[in-house]
């Protein structure tokens, strides 16, 4: 038991190193990135070309409908084979951003959709070019809309980068990995590992939880 | 763009095409004709919603619209501003642009006609994370290029005029219905277009608040804006409208002078209407 | 194949290193898995990449005058990412057989393990393999051990390693699992009341090498002629005296 | 459930209290007393909106309740159908039940309450999944336990008297809004509640649409039910209302007869607000 | 190549099978319960008790907080220490039924909230209890917003299934990684997983829209 307690208090470090140089930057990183890919492959999708909205739809099939565990695998394992070899982080961020950008995708147009149909009137009755509407007036609003499932997406993405140890990034979920692989205590690791990501998961919602209120300060009630 | 040399300076009044003697208002067939409309007609799909509309607005006049829910005075307007796009018929404005919708519409075309005329919508349509002056401003400032000083009291200027002064940092959810619709029109006031339109701008207030808002455009009729209000509120129209137009099933069933509509309207349907309206009780 | 990447010298042999063909010249990039003790570890846990093979690698490298680089990754990837070329060699106690010499070069074994059946404390029922019929035993999906008890008749559960196999053994789920004396030996000092014992010893040994893709002839000759050094100066036994007490290379 | 046993089968009717020789409606003193409200008052957090509220309802008559938005006229009706829970005050129905709100309130008293009356919302709140005749007879089937068959003929009856017969299969979606209300009335009507209460039922709908209901709510008003209706409609409290209340910030300022409300208003602040509302441009 | 082109044969109808007997009805059986799970859930947190409300709080917390594997691990490992020892199927449908759980349960909650006051008034009017306002008038109108997204929470179970190999179910992954451990082709058999977790979820998103329009059909356009 106190032998447990040792071991345990021995690799909070580690493991907190772990989720601050691994898991904590790459989640960032990708998310934002995610969240680009995400609003531009929303408005192939909403677009009135046939074409671009096809093309958005396969992507988010693809990405939805196959395990990122493949996705990665592809990417850091298969590109090489048409002669794209990228190291780790790289790769890693290129599949989790893929990914996210597919999930959030799907958020973003339904929020655009949110917004109601008089918004963008309003917007181009007093002038504003399509460019205007969406980034002055539709954006905006559907930014509040989106938070709460966007969050779930972050917070999703946090727990799915364990899987980046696959193509060799050191994170929470490969540190308490390598402490059990030690110490043969692989339930208390585990059990370890999941406390950190419980607790930047808390820390996510609670940000989550300002930003709602930020945004809805101009919302009654 | 038009709508900046239509007008000039936001001082005491609207900013307003204001003319010293103001046009005896009963007649309808007076005064310069700002612009014409000639056989507009449109569908969505399979529906045929404007069969041919004609209609002929003077400067500094107000027409109003009424008629059935359904009879195509909504789409009128949003074509006017063109958040429609009409099948066929043309806009002609006098010693400006006009429009041939039997021609297919290029987008700086659309934007030209959009450019004429600034719209109030009955759900106002403010935007909500926008203060109010912001809402006033964001026209002038973003895409008319006004400098924000001089679009800040020009905007303060109006705010003022529709006794909302003191409401300019606010969001508009905190404002009542009636307050949001003022702002709505103020919106469309600081773009100085050459015509308003409003869409059943007081339908969806309570009733004590509907004064506010019908004054206020009262005012602006006074003052010499033109003016195209769809609206059932006959007491305005009575007193404000320089023509009536009644619509129904997509055609104009007939257009004349308020006392002549509501006091002798030529069709069957007209005076139907009117009497549904006027005596809902039909005593 | 491993020579032409961007780091220039071509000509075959124009330098020592160049001439294994080794994905950057002068660098022996070697996969393992980092969570198998006592082959390939942390030191404590979360300290340096350590055990075994690690070390056996280290030594051969530097006997080649290659610098080392070790690539950590789970077991699904280490293949992978050797055909992917991004890895010169697993040294991960890749067991010799039929299959990966088909598709893989392999080196002379730098283990040679004994099978064991491990079986918990009480357990007077298996004493040899043939026991092991209709049994349940967990083996990990990737090593010979999985062959031999799926051979003797056992249902075989799939695990991830060796982790997961002891535990199912001691909370009871599974009968007995087959596996390496040495991993054995190594658990038993660090988790003496453990409650398991060795049930069987078997006659199956499991050889082990590092791997190459077949391009990578050089480096595999090298590696052979490294090893049969090493076995002959005693280095192997030394590093087998360091981790098990005992020469674990022949 | 009392509002089993106040009414008996629906027949060529709507089912209601009907008198045989009707009462003289502009009396609003005679009658009896279906119930009695005494000092209700709510608050909601800081802010008291019914402060003290006492109001007498007769059988058969119809009460109008008007008053400028915010006065607490939603917050009275909701109380009487037990949607709010006031803080104080009692409610007595005479020879039934009674409720005192500054005790606190249990479930089964609170549907007691309830179940005397029925609730026509403004924005009719049907029940969209529902067919128009599975909205009807919800209530009675689900609810009151009816034999389905005779709950359906009681509900096809009650839509064929509104003019909705053949609507019975359709989605409130596919109905226009007068329809949808009128369906609302009838799903109401379809409890024998003691009393009718109707939340500005016509203020949501299109000028023309507005006759159709308030024609529906004037012909239960004739057929003797029981009525506390909120709506600013002038001409139909004019014509239908018994009394008319006058509500301001939580308050009762005066009830009386139509004639005595409209022509001569004893406060300055019902003058004031009957005043905006006839002539919303304040001529 | 061609000897690729017949490992991918030879290896689709085992994986498919693992699909048919591992993946499939572990996801639909997971799912039934866990929307059952979801139901008691949001309702405990849209009660009035604060304690009910708190303890769903924390279970919806820690099931979104931490990593599924690490869940799975603590029922399957984990139990056998305080006496409870669960087979894979069962762990396995506990386990993914508990997570299942706590994602849908803040969909089903944010559902609820968006049926209008009004719809629950006209329940309550009408004299429905309670239970009937919920039933018969809410939860109907509920499930149309929240076809979209159970339906991300569906697909995403299909392929976190995949996990079930963990604790020794046999499905689809696992399978493919058995022919891969004795091929060595690693790349092509996870790519031929992730084909059949494609077709699966194409299938849930084309069985999503259906359903989609037959919940529509009561909604104007
Ligand atoms: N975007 C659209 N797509 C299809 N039909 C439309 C569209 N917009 C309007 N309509 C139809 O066109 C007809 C005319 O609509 P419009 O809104 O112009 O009528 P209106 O006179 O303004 O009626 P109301 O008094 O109800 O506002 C209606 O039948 C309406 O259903
Ligand atoms: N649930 C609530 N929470 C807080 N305040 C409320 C609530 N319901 C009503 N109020 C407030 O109570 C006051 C009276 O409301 P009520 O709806 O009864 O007025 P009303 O006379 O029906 O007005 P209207 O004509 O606008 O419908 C208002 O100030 C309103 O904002
Ligand atoms: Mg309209
Ligand atoms: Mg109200």
């Amino acid at each position: 038991m106190s032998d447990n307690a040792q071991l345990f208090l021995d690799s909070l470090w580690p493991i907190v190193e772990g989720a601050i140089k691994g898991t904590i930057p790459l989640a960032l990183i990708s998310f934002s990135l995610g969240l680009i890919i995400a609003l531009i492959v929303a408005l192939m999708r909403l677009s009135k070309s046939k074409v671009l909205s096809a093309l958005a739809r396969i992507y988010i099939s693809i990405i939805r409908g196959t395990p990122l565990l493949v996705q990665l695998f592809v990417i850091f394992y298969g590109m090489p084979s048409v002669g794209i070899t990228l190291d780790p982080w790289p790769s890693a961020i290129i599949a989790f951003s893929l990914n996210v950008g597919g999930y959030a995708a799907e958020v973003i147009r339904a929020a655009i959709l949110s917004v109601p149909r008089g918004q963008w009137e309003a917007g181009y009755t007093i002038g504003m070019s399509q460019t205007q509407q969406l980034g002055r007036v539709i954006l905006p609003q559907a930014a509040r809309v989106s938070v709460p499932p966007l969050s779930n997406t972050f917070i999703s993405l946090v727990k799915d980068s364990s899987l980046a140890s696959l193509i060799l990034v050191t994170e929470t979920f490969r540190v308490s990995q390598e402490i059990a692989a030690f110490s043969q205590e692989f339930m208390l690791l585990y059990i370890e590992a999941a406390l950190v990501y419980w607790v930047i998961s808390t820390f996510l919602a609670f940000g989550q939880s300002m930003l709602e209120e930020r945004l809805d300060r101009y919302v009654s009630k | 763009m038009s709508r900046n040399d239509a007008n000039s300076g936001a001082g005491g009044n609207f900013g307003s095409q204001s003319q010293p003697g103001a046009m005896k208002r009963s007649d309808m067939n007076q005064g310069d004709v700002l612009f014409d409309v000639k056989g507009l007609s449109k569908s969505f799909g399979d529906l045929q919603v404007l069969k041919s509309i004609d209609l002929t607005v003077r400067k500094g006049q107000v027409s109003v619209l009424m008629g059935p829910s359904g009879s195509g005075k909504t789409t009128v307007l949003r074509s006017l501003n063109s958040l429609e796009s009409p099948d066929g018929g043309t806009i002609t404005f006098t010693g400006g642009p006009s429009f041939d919708f039997s021609k297919s519409q290029k987008k700086p075309e659309r934007a030209l006609l959009r450019d004429q005329s600034a719209m109030v919508f009955q759900q106002h349509n403010l935007f909500p994370h926008r203060t109010v002056l912001e809402n006033v401003t964001e026209g002038p400032i973003h895409v008319q290029k006004t400098p924000k000083a001089q679009a800040i009291a020009e905007a303060e200027a109006l705010l003022a005029r529709v006794g909302l002064a003191d409401k300019r940092d606010v969001y508009p959810f905190q404002l009542s219905g009636g307050q949001q619709q003022r702002v709505g029109i103020v919106r469309a006031l600081a773009l100085k277009p050459d015509v308003l339109l409003f869409d059943e701008p007081t339908s969806a207030l309570d009733p004590e608040l509907v004064g506010d808002v019908l004054a206020v455009m009262k005012e602006l009729a006074d003052e010499g804006w033109t003016m195209v209000v769809v609206t059932h509120e006959v007491t305005f129209a009575r007193a404000v409208a320089d023509q009536v137009v009644f619509m129904d099933g997509g055609v104009v069933l007939e257009a004349s002078t308020p006392s002549q509509m509501f006091s002798n309207p030529r069709h069957r349907r007209t005076r139907q209407f009117l009497d549904r309206i006027l005596n809902p009780l039909g005593e | 194949g491993g020579s032409d990447s961007d780091s220039g010298s071509d000509a075959a042999g124009s330098t020592a290193a160049g001439e294994y063909g080794t994905i950057s010249d002068g660098t022996l990039v070697v996969a393992t898995e980092g969570t198998y003790r006592p082959f390939t570890y942390h030191e404590g846990g979360a300290g340096d990449l350590t055990g075994y093979d690690v070390d056996v690698v280290t030594e051969v490298a530097d006997r080649l005058g290659l610098e080392v680089e070790f690539e950590e990754t789970q077991f699904d990837g280490i293949f992978a990412g050797l055909e992917a070329n991004r890895f010169d060699v697993i040294a991960n106690q890749i067991s010799i057989n039929d299959q990966r010499e088909e598709s893989y070069l392999m080196s002379e074994p730098y283990t040679v393990s004994p099978g064991v059946v491990v079986v918990a404390e009480d357990n007077s029922d298996i004493t040899s393999l043939a026991d092991l019929d209709g049994k349940t035993t967990a083996q990990s999906l990737t090593s010979n051990w999985f062959t031999v008890a799926d051979d003797n008749g056992a249902n075989v559960e799939a695990v991830e390693g060796w982790a997961q196999a002891i535990t199912l053994l001691e909370q009871g789920r599974v009968d007995a699992t087959v596996n390496d004396k040495l991993t054995f030996l190594d658990y038993e000092t660090t988790n003496p009341d453990a409650g398991i014992k060795i049930g069987a010893e078997t006659d199956e040994e499991s050889l082990n090498a590092f791997v190459f893709t077949k391009d990578k002839v050089s480096l595999n000759e090298a590696f052979n002629e490294t090893l049969t050094e090493m076995q002959e100066d005693g280095t192997l036994a030394e590093l087998g005296e360091k981790y098990f007490g005992q020469d674990v290379s022949q």
